[in-house]
């Protein structure tokens, strides 16, 4: 297992070059620069020039890039050029733990009602219940998450104030995890809506395919009552693959939450990670790829390692 | 001498929107304690519907037992409730499937799925439980049987995975093992190996066989006597001599005649004309009278009836005379 | 109505007609073993391990084994699906071993010809009858479109099907019907050679013998030559001239089907034989049954010496060191074992 | 029978009792199948209307999509505005026919490219294998790990957001998951025996591709689109809430719903925001139960 | 000279970086012309009560802060925290007059020729860290910017610095180049770095120097307590500031990115103070005020919103064209409409509270007519379509504004539409920020028009934007020229008498308006929402944070 974990880290070499070369590409392309955000128009061209060539803006691009993967791979992200001064690894350990929060809360929201939904439609398809759950999770994966944040603010928040508006934690209070919660439900409820349809539909047909198996048939005819079995036969080999998905949620904890992040006034790396577009500011525009890039690769692992710890068959 | 199993009139049909598809239809049928009964038929004869019938594994919806009564040891199956029928069944009957690969979990270690039954049947400690388990799997031929149960299904072959399941199905000491063409998936190899073991535990354990197989060959090495399907019907029954020495049906005949032989030259094989009709097509009259060489008019009009004719019975009208001589 | 006069003339044929239409010398298939970081060949499956038999034009040479033995993947290599991994196949003089895919389809493609176990499969759910009939045709350019047509229509007729039924997709049939689909498109080009991989094994009794009968009334009346895979024994027996018994990727034993039949040498096929459940009938004797200890060993790892020593009730130190030539015993009796 | 214009006899119709007499056509049995699914219906018969409201939207629209009427601004619905008015007093229902105009372009147009890119890449990767398949699939890999939401973002301040731009920057952000999929059917299609059937034909690759795999890989690539559909009409509104959706007054439902997305308007004016946001709402949803009932329909294991 | 101009980018905009001037800017040498904001009654009327100590204000921003100094931040935020960090020499009244007031300056002294400037300052003025701020302190600063590595944004406002001296422990001596009349309001505002902290750190260095985001240390009335980035900062009173501790206990500086959302805190209490609500929200906040406890502050804002064209075009070449285009739209309606009457219809690139303000130019009111009439004059005649066409060329013009900014993207909108009656084809572009601001990069100009708002600075030099020099390189993109303007402009930088360069002012100010430089649209009126016992507050239009020392909450 630790040589497989080794070589697929080895493995995702090329992969995130291939994706650091890719989005320094990009964001090279885009016009403007963090000079037109960072600099006071009344600044004189020659002093543009002058910060410019500070940070090398003015290199050619594969310059730059080269530059950069250089001080990447010795672990150092550089300043952001906007929050001049401030370490890039900084700002986005400070916003991180904000964001796998809030994904975590809502992906485990989502699994808690999605995954019992998931088994019941399944063991009873074509149901009334079923339907219900169907139409209800499509609704959900087609209902745009910044009006419905909005809408639970102005509902839950300001109408009947049961909800903080947004934020991590009450302001100049002290440290309470229910606090803490308090200020997670809403964000949590927005993102969890999208992932719990899609993880409803998922559930349901993985549980309908593994229900259609001759064990499960097997352990019928042990004499097992259909819940027991659904439960304890059905339910194991149905999560295999939803276990792989959460794996492969993974990377979009980066960058999935940026409206939600924003709306709830989240300091997440959504939020950075847009606030960074928009100026233009290249180290952590760049760093958050790699971060995201690392994601993925850890998502896909943890898929392959998930897969293999539900799944006896899967060996390394 | 009363039979442990006695399939009286089962009527099993599937409901589609507004079509009704009799997959079993009006099947009687005795297993005696300590019988081999070879349940024969080609793919849509309905012997799997019948046999899962009698386990009441039939999915509802959309299938359904409309009709007849299903008498284990006296107590009719199909009337009893789920919680009854959970009792019963894996350890007053048994069952073992087609496909090894596929029937056994392939998540839990072979000891857990074996353990499990008896926790639940015999309310054994988890401790007693896997004493058992183990001897069970020295029983079905397991030389590691104490390594053999912390491991999963998928490191075994398929012969070895049925013998698991043999193991499983006759950890209760059932007293009758439903065995849905238990080798049909495997190599003549190794299917010689579990017919092997088939025969040596129902021995062993008194325990009635009621073995569901298209094989012929195999009938006759294992079976004492031979039910033959065609169309949701019961078309012949007989002890596996009477049946090999003069088979009266002429789908029993034709499917005999079908099957190349290994010893002595055939220059063509005997073929029975058409296809076996899907159940929402069965023909009127005989169900076999268009492939029937010597249906006449009757046939196509008139269902005949299984008839008694000695020991052993027949639904054609070929033998209504033979009947009357006896 | 084909009854004896069709049994004389196969005879006459192939006393006849000694010409080898395909010999298969020392043939290779080795699948490789990927693994670790990029991917290296780490070992690989000896699915098919050196392979030498010749089949004469008008014969049907039986290959028959267990699963994992091999066949299919020697009847899916003989036809070039697969790249050989050595040795050599030559087809009416022609090494098609190493062609391309545009040297076998100018030279071969034609007239060698491949029956699918799965009925279910080997159809295009998408196409008609016409189209999946025509594609062949249409491939090789062969044939006006009236021609074409014309053609259909006698190869409905050669596998008995109703030509009415050229519009229809293939789920509106029967896998025995679907089989016979299968048949008519492989003659659609007129082949010389038909290599059919477990054509009857998934079908019911009943139909297994329609499709057996159909396929030798073809033979007769069109001169073709059968490679004929399959794991039943007795439906081997009653179609083959020459039977070749495969185990673990080799052949151990190839012989004249009355030979192989009634006096097995090699011990694998004696126990195959005997494992084999025979309907009873009166008067036959019970035979002994020989059970084999456990199961196929692995073809990635096959055992060192003969391959069949560690499950043959026979062996001996030799076996397990020494792999057994294949040599020919008697007249047209080839047995791979160090007991002769 | 009588009134049966093919002849098959009584006879081999009672031999082979499979056949029907009249052929069933994979085109009947599909709709068969695609109606007895409710939602299915229900989600064409929505998609049809909103489809068709939108193509004849200059046909049934009451007012001009630009028509500013500043004195009734954020009229509630009305005999007069239907749906009521916006910002600029402009017909909500006007706006929303054009609006779904561009959306389902935009929609459409996307996954279009998405799928042509999609189906390329997978396969070429699923029939080929081998280096190719590796090869391509790194590059699908590196575009999954780029977040698809700041490459929408740099793409659109590259490209300015027009509504080919938009078809165009959707394509090239969300044809990877088109591209597995198809690779995936690939894989097993190129091993089934019709298309060894084929090769011992002697029939060539780019046919087997076309001919063989990719009509038996439709179902899935199909389902997939109507879903990615509704993904991008959704993509579109999101990225007019960053206020990077296609410029005004061109309507669009994301650009309008994010027009409504204003406290004041939210507060003041709801219907505003229920109207486009219920649109978009009923398109993807339609979208995704169509996809649901395509995916039984053309499900070639259940046509055996 | 090109310190009077500010790209005013938006009340709304997520990244409101461009949002106000820094800490030094915000002053003016003269009493403006019209201080028409009264303040509330309440502010008033109570004004003599004891100010209350205590309480935390929460002020909300959709934008996030950069860095805490103001030699190098540029953003409306983070000199909105270093206000509070830092004291300055001098200070400005509601009026913009520089004051002592509020500044660390006891006195300060101006030479005859105006080359020269005297200050001295208190002297129990204390770092947060306790250590004294002295003369020193106040060299060290403004050598900092003069020095060539300096790399900060800042550079152009102390170019005419000639030297800083240190006179006594308490006093220093500003020796300029030339005659600067803008020196004292904005560049003597900066705050006051640490000497004693920074003296050490090469100048190259400072601009990413830790002191910037983690330990800022200035002689404020406020000390920084804690920067969470993307969440808040906060600051509390420093109990030892020289003029008596601020009556807050703290201030909490909120980002909540999203708009809508900081109207929601607002609504919900979750935010105390907000400078920045649109004006078509205004309606709103008035509508939930008296629940949330709120009240509404408002004034004129020191800016202006135009539309420009780019002059490079022929057809924006010709005068009478541009002036036609001023006719066909109805600026009041867009007030009406997009400001929510929160407005004025502007005339000139100065706002009516500067001094130097010439209400008597050219205006070229609403009517269509006459616009119609001026463009087939100029050769435009309709065609096929309705859409005026000259040599077969069509008139027609892409819009640009920046994405993000709804009143502009409105503005836009409305245009295409009061445009089209006199048959041109407006095409709306609504362009991501920072993409915008590298279309209108000189060399690069790629718009044909635009709408935008320039901030004003305190002195009333048109130059930076009009002059034809600054096309080049400057900031007049829409690359306007006019030699006879041009000349005047140069001269009123040299005349220090203030009547005299105020007429001067006044005829350029005429030429623009004549020349339609941009089609001026509107001076916007600026609404700060914050609770109702907030005392002590006064408007000032370029100081959301105005005496903040002395804001205190009154209980009941």
């Amino acid at each position: 297992m630790a040589s497989y974990i080794f070589r697929r880290t080895l493995m995702a070499i090329p992969l995130l070059l291939g994706i650091t070369i890719l989005s320094f590409a990009i964001i090279k392309a885009a016009p403007g620069g963090p000079v037109s955000m960072l600099m006071d128009p009344t600044m004189k061209p020659s002093d543009r020039e002058k910060f410019e060539e500070k940070y090398g803006l003015n290199d050619p691009v594969h310059v730059q890039y080269f530059k950069w993967l250089g001080n990447m791979v010795k672990g150092d992200f550089g300043n952001s050029l906007i929050k001049r001064g401030v370490p890039v690894s900084e700002l986005i350990m400070n916003r991180l733990p904000n964001t796998l929060l809030l994904m975590v809360v809502s992906t485990l929201l989502a699994a808690l009602i999605a995954i019992p939904f998931g088994i019941y439609s399944a063991m009873r398809p074509y149901s009334k219940l079923d339907y219900t759950v169907t139409v209800g999770s499509f609704l959900g994966i087609a209902t745009p998450g910044f009006w419905f944040g909005l809408m639970l603010i102005m509902f839950f928040s300001v109408k009947f104030a049961w909800f903080p508006t947004g934020g991590v934690a009450t302001l100049n209070a002290p440290f309470s995890i229910w606090d803490r919660i308090h200020h997670l439900i809403l964000p949590a409820i927005v993102l969890a809506t999208a992932d719990m349809a899609a993880l409803t539909r998922y559930t349901r047909s993985s549980m309908l395919d593994v229900l259609k198996q001759d064990y499960i048939r097997t352990a019928l005819s042990k004499g097992f009552k259909e819940k027991k079995v659904v439960l304890k036969h059905g339910l194991r080999n149905g999560m295999i693959p939803i276990v792989t998905l959460f794996g492969l949620m993974l990377p979009s904890f980066i960058g999935g939450a940026a409206i939600t992040e924003k709306i709830f006034a989240w300091p997440g790396i959504g939020s950075l990670f847009i606030d960074s577009a928009f100026q233009r500011d290249y180290p952590v525009i760049m760093a958050l790829t790699v971060v995201s890039a690392i994601f993925v690769v850890i998502g896909n692992l943890l898929a392959d390692i998930l897969y293999a710890i539900f799944d006896p068959r899967i060996e390394y | 001498m009363t039979a442990l199993l006695e399939l009286k009139n089962l009527k099993t049909h599937f409901k589609r929107k507004k079509v009704t598809i009799p997959a079993v239809d009006g099947v009687d049928l005795k297993i005696h304690k300590g019988e081999t009964v070879a349940l024969v038929g080609e793919s849509g004869s309905g012997k799997s519907i019948t046999s899962l019938s009698i386990m009441r594994l039939i999915p509802s919806p959309p299938g359904e037992i409309v009709d007849g009564e299903i008498l284990f040891n006296g107590q009719d199956l199909a009337r009893l409730s789920d919680n009854d029928m959970c009792k019963i069944r894996g350890n007053d009957i048994s069952m073992i499937f087609q496909e090894p690969m596929t029937s056994l979990n392939p998540v839990l270690t072979i000891g857990e799925q074996i353990i499990e039954v008896l926790m639940y049947h015999q309310k054994l400690s988890k401790r007693a439980a896997s004493l058992k388990a183990i001897e069970m799997l020295e029983t079905v031929g397991f030389s590691r049987a104490k390594e053999l149960i912390d491991d999963y299904p998928h490191r075994l072959s398929g012969g070895m995975r049925q013998r698991v399941m043999i193991a499983i199905a006759m950890s209760c000491n059932p007293k009758l093992l439903i065995a849905d063409e238990p080798t049909t998936a495997l190599d003549v190899t190794i299917q010689a190996q579990i017919l092997d073991l088939m025969k040596e535990l129902s021995k062993k354990y008194d325990t009635s066989i009621l073995l569901i197989t298209h094989d012929l060959g195999v009938v006759s090495e294992v079976a004492d006597r031979v039910v033959v399907m065609y169309c949701g019907q019961v078309v012949e029954e007989a002890s596996v001599d009477d049946l090999f020495e003069e088979p009266l049906h002429p789908y029993t005949i034709g499917l005999m005649g079908s099957i190349p032989s290994l010893e002595g030259d055939l220059d063509r094989l005997y073929s029975i004309e058409g296809t076996v009709p899907p159940p929402e097509h069965f023909p009127a009259g005989c169900r076999f009278s268009p492939r029937c060489p010597h249906a006449f008019d009757r046939c196509r009009n008139e269902a005949p009836v299984l008839r008694e004719i000695g020991s052993r019975s027949v639904r054609c009208f070929l033998h209504d005379d033979k009947e009357a001589t006896k | 109505m084909n009854g004896t006069t069709s049994e004389l003339l196969k005879h006459s044929k192939k006393n006849n007609d000694s010409e080898y239409i395909l010999e298969v010398k020392d043939l290779k298939k080795y699948f490789p073993i990927k693994a670790g970081f990029l991917q290296r060949t780490v070992g690989s499956i000896k699915a098919v391990d050196g392979l030498t038999f010749k089949v004469k034009k008008g014969e049907t040479i039986g290959l028959v084994g267990e699963s994992g033995c091999g066949k299919s993947t020697a009847g899916r290599t003989l036809i070039r699906l697969y790249e050989p991994t050595s040795g050599d196949i030559i087809f009416k003089g022609k090494n098609i071993s190493k062609m391309n895919d545009g040297e076998l389809r100018r030279t071969v493609r034609k007239d060698i010809q491949m029956v699918f176990q799965d009925p279910y499969a080997s159809l295009n759910p998408r196409k008609t009858l016409k189209s999946i009939l025509s594609e062949p045709m249409i491939t090789h350019n062969l044939y006006s479109h009236k021609e074409r047509k014309e053609k259909i229509q006698d190869l409905l007729d050669k596998v008995g099907f109703n030509p009415l039924f050229i519009n229809r997709y293939p789920h509106e049939f029967s896998g025995g019907q679907r089989q016979r689909i299968g048949i008519a498109r492989a003659l659609a080009l007129n082949p010389d050679m038909i290599i059919a991989d477990e054509p009857v094994s998934a079908l019911d009794v009943s139909i297994q013998a329609q499709i057996i009968n159909l396929m030798e009334d073809l033979q007769d009346e069109l001169d073709l030559t059968y490679v004929f895979i399959s794991h039943d024994l007795s439906v081997v027996r009653h179609i083959s001239d020459r039977v070749g018994v495969m185990y673990l990727g080799k052949i151990m034993e190839f012989a004249g089907k009355k030979d192989l039949y009634e006096e097995p040498l090699h011990p694998y096929t004696q126990a195959l034989m005997s494992a084999v459940p025979v309907p009873k009938k009166k008067g036959v004797q019970v035979r002994e049954r020989i059970i084999l200890k456990g199961d196929l060993p692995s073809p990635a790892n096959p055992p060192q010496g003969c391959v069949f020593h560690t499950r043959c009730p026979v062996a001996t130190q030799m076996c397990s060191e020494q792999v057994p030539d294949f040599k020919e015993i008697r007249k047209e009796h080839f047995v791979a074992c160090h007991l002769y | 029978m009588s009134q049966s214009n093919v002849e098959i006899s009584q006879e081999e119709l009672q031999l082979n009792p499979h056949l029907k007499e009249k052929p069933d056509t994979l085109t009947r049995i599909f709709f068969r199948k695609f109606f007895k699914n409710k939602l299915a219906v229900i989600g064409s018969i929505l998609l049809f209307i909103i489809i068709m409201a939108a193509v004849f939207a200059p046909l049934i629209a009451p007012y001009s999509y630009e028509q500013q009427n500043l004195i009734d601004k954020l009229k509630p619905p009305s005999s007069e505005y239907w749906l009521g008015t916006d910002r600029y007093g402009r017909d909500i229902f006007t706006r929303l026919l054009y609006g779904g105009r561009v959306s389902l372009l935009v929609g459409f147009g996307a996954v279009l490219g998405a799928l042509i890119i999609g189906v390329s890449f997978g396969a070429l990767a699923g029939y080929y294998g081998g280096i190719i398949d590796a090869i391509l699939m790194r590059v699908v890999d590196i575009v999954i790990s780029i977040p698809s939401f700041f490459l929408l973002i740099t793409i659109v301040t590259i490209f300015k957001p027009s509504v080919g731009n938009l078809i165009l920057i959707f394509a090239l952000t969300s044809w990877t998951s088109t591209a597995r999929l198809v690779r995936g059917e690939f894989l097993t299609l190129r091993s089934r025996e019709f298309v060894l059937a084929s090769k011992t034909i002697g029939t060539k690759s780019y046919k087997i591709i076309f001919s063989h795999i990719l009509p038996n890989a439709m179902g899935p690539i199909i389902v997939s689109a109507t879903l990615l559909i509704g993904g991008v009409i959704l993509a579109e509104a999101a990225l007019s809430y960053f206020g990077l959706g296609i410029s005004p007054p061109t309507p669009t439902w994301g650009n309008m719903l994010q027009d409504a997305q204003n406290y004041t308007v939210m507060l003041t004016a709801p219907w505003y925001p229920f109207f486009p946001g219920l649109l978009i709402l009923l398109t993807v949803l339609s979208f995704n139960f169509i996809g649901d009932g395509l995916r039984d329909a053309l499900d070639p294991k259940s046509l055996d | 000279m090109k310190k009077s101009a500010w790209l005013l980018i938006s009340l709304m905009l997520v990244l409101s970086m461009f949002l106000a001037a820094c800490s030094g800017g915000q002053k003016t040498n003269e009493p403006a012309k019209e201080t028409e904001k009264e303040e509330t009654p309440a502010a008033e009327g109570t004004a003599n009560d004891e100010p209350q100590v205590g309480g935390d204000l929460i002020i909300g921003s959709t934008g996030s802060p950069t860095m805490f100094n103001p030699l190098f931040s540029n953003d409306a935020s983070s000199s909105d925290i270093e206000t509070m960090l830092y004291d300055s020499l001098m200070g400005s009244d509601l009026e913009f007059n520089p004051v002592t007031d509020g500044g660390l300056a006891e006195k300060y002294e101006a030479s005859e020729d105006g080359l020269t400037f005297t200050i001295k300052i208190v002297e129990n003025a204390k770092f947060h860290d306790g250590e004294p701020l002295d003369a020193d302190d106040v060299v060290f600063t403004y050598n900092i910017p003069l020095s060539p590595d300096y790399d900060g944004v800042r550079k152009s406002y102390f170019e005419n610095i000639d030297k800083v001296e240190k006179i006594d422990q308490y006093t220093v001596k500003f020796t300029l180049k030339q005659v600067d009349a803008q020196f004292p309001v904005v560049s003597l505002g900066f705050g006051i770095l640490p000497e004693h902290i920074l003296g050490d750190v090469p100048i190259a260095d400072m601009g990413e120097h830790e002191f910037n985001t983690k330990t800022p240390i200035g002689s404020g009335p406020f000390k920084f307590e804690e920067w969470k980035d993307g969440e808040y900062v906060k600051v509390v009173a420093n109990e030892d500031y020289w003029d008596g501790r601020p009556n807050l206990d703290s201030v909490t500086y909120k980002i909540v990115p999203d708009a809508n959302a900081i109207l929601a805190q607002l609504q919900a209490g979750d935010i105390h103070y907000y400078a920045g609500i649109a004006q078509p929200d205004v309606p709103t906040v008035e509508s939930f005020a008296d629940a949330a406890n709120l009240r509404l502050e408002s004034g004129l804002a020191l800016s202006y919103t135009f539309l420009g064209f780019n002059q490079r075009d022929p057809k924006f070449q010709d005068k009478s064209v541009r002036q036609a285009i001023t006719h066909a739209i109805d600026r009041t309606a867009i007030v009406e409409n997009v400001m929510a009457g929160l407005g004025e219809v502007a005339h000139v690139p100065e706002s009516p509270l500067s001094w130097a303000y010439n209400p008597d130019v050219p205006k070229f009111e609403y009517d269509v007519e006459k616009a119609k009439k001026m463009l087939a004059d100029a050769g435009w005649k309709p065609g096929a379509d309705g859409i005026l066409e000259k040599d077969g060329e069509k008139f027609s013009v892409e819009v640009k504004t920046n994405q993000g900014n709804k009143v502009r993207e409105d503005i836009v909108v409305i245009l295409q539409q009061q445009l089209k009656e006199v048959g041109i084809e407006i095409i709306p572009q609504i362009v991501e920020f920072s993409a915008l601001i590298a279309d209108i990069d000189p060399g690069v100009w790629n718009f044909e028009g635009i709408v935008l708002g320039w901030s004003l600075g305190i002195d009333p030099d048109p130059s930076g934007i009009f002059h034809t020099k600054e096309i080049e390189k400057g900031l007049n993109f829409t690359g306007y020229s006019n030699p006879e303007l041009d000349k005047l402009m140069d001269e009123q930088l040299q005349e220090l008498d203030k009547e005299k360069r105020k007429e001067m002012i006044g005829k350029i100010q005429q030429g623009l308006a004549e020349d339609q430089a941009y089609t001026f649209l509107y001076y916007p009126e600026e609404f700060r929402a914050l609770p109702k016992n907030l005392e002590g507050y006064e408007f000032h239009a370029k100081d959301q944070m105005y005496h903040i020392k002395d804001w205190w909450l009154k209980t009941e």
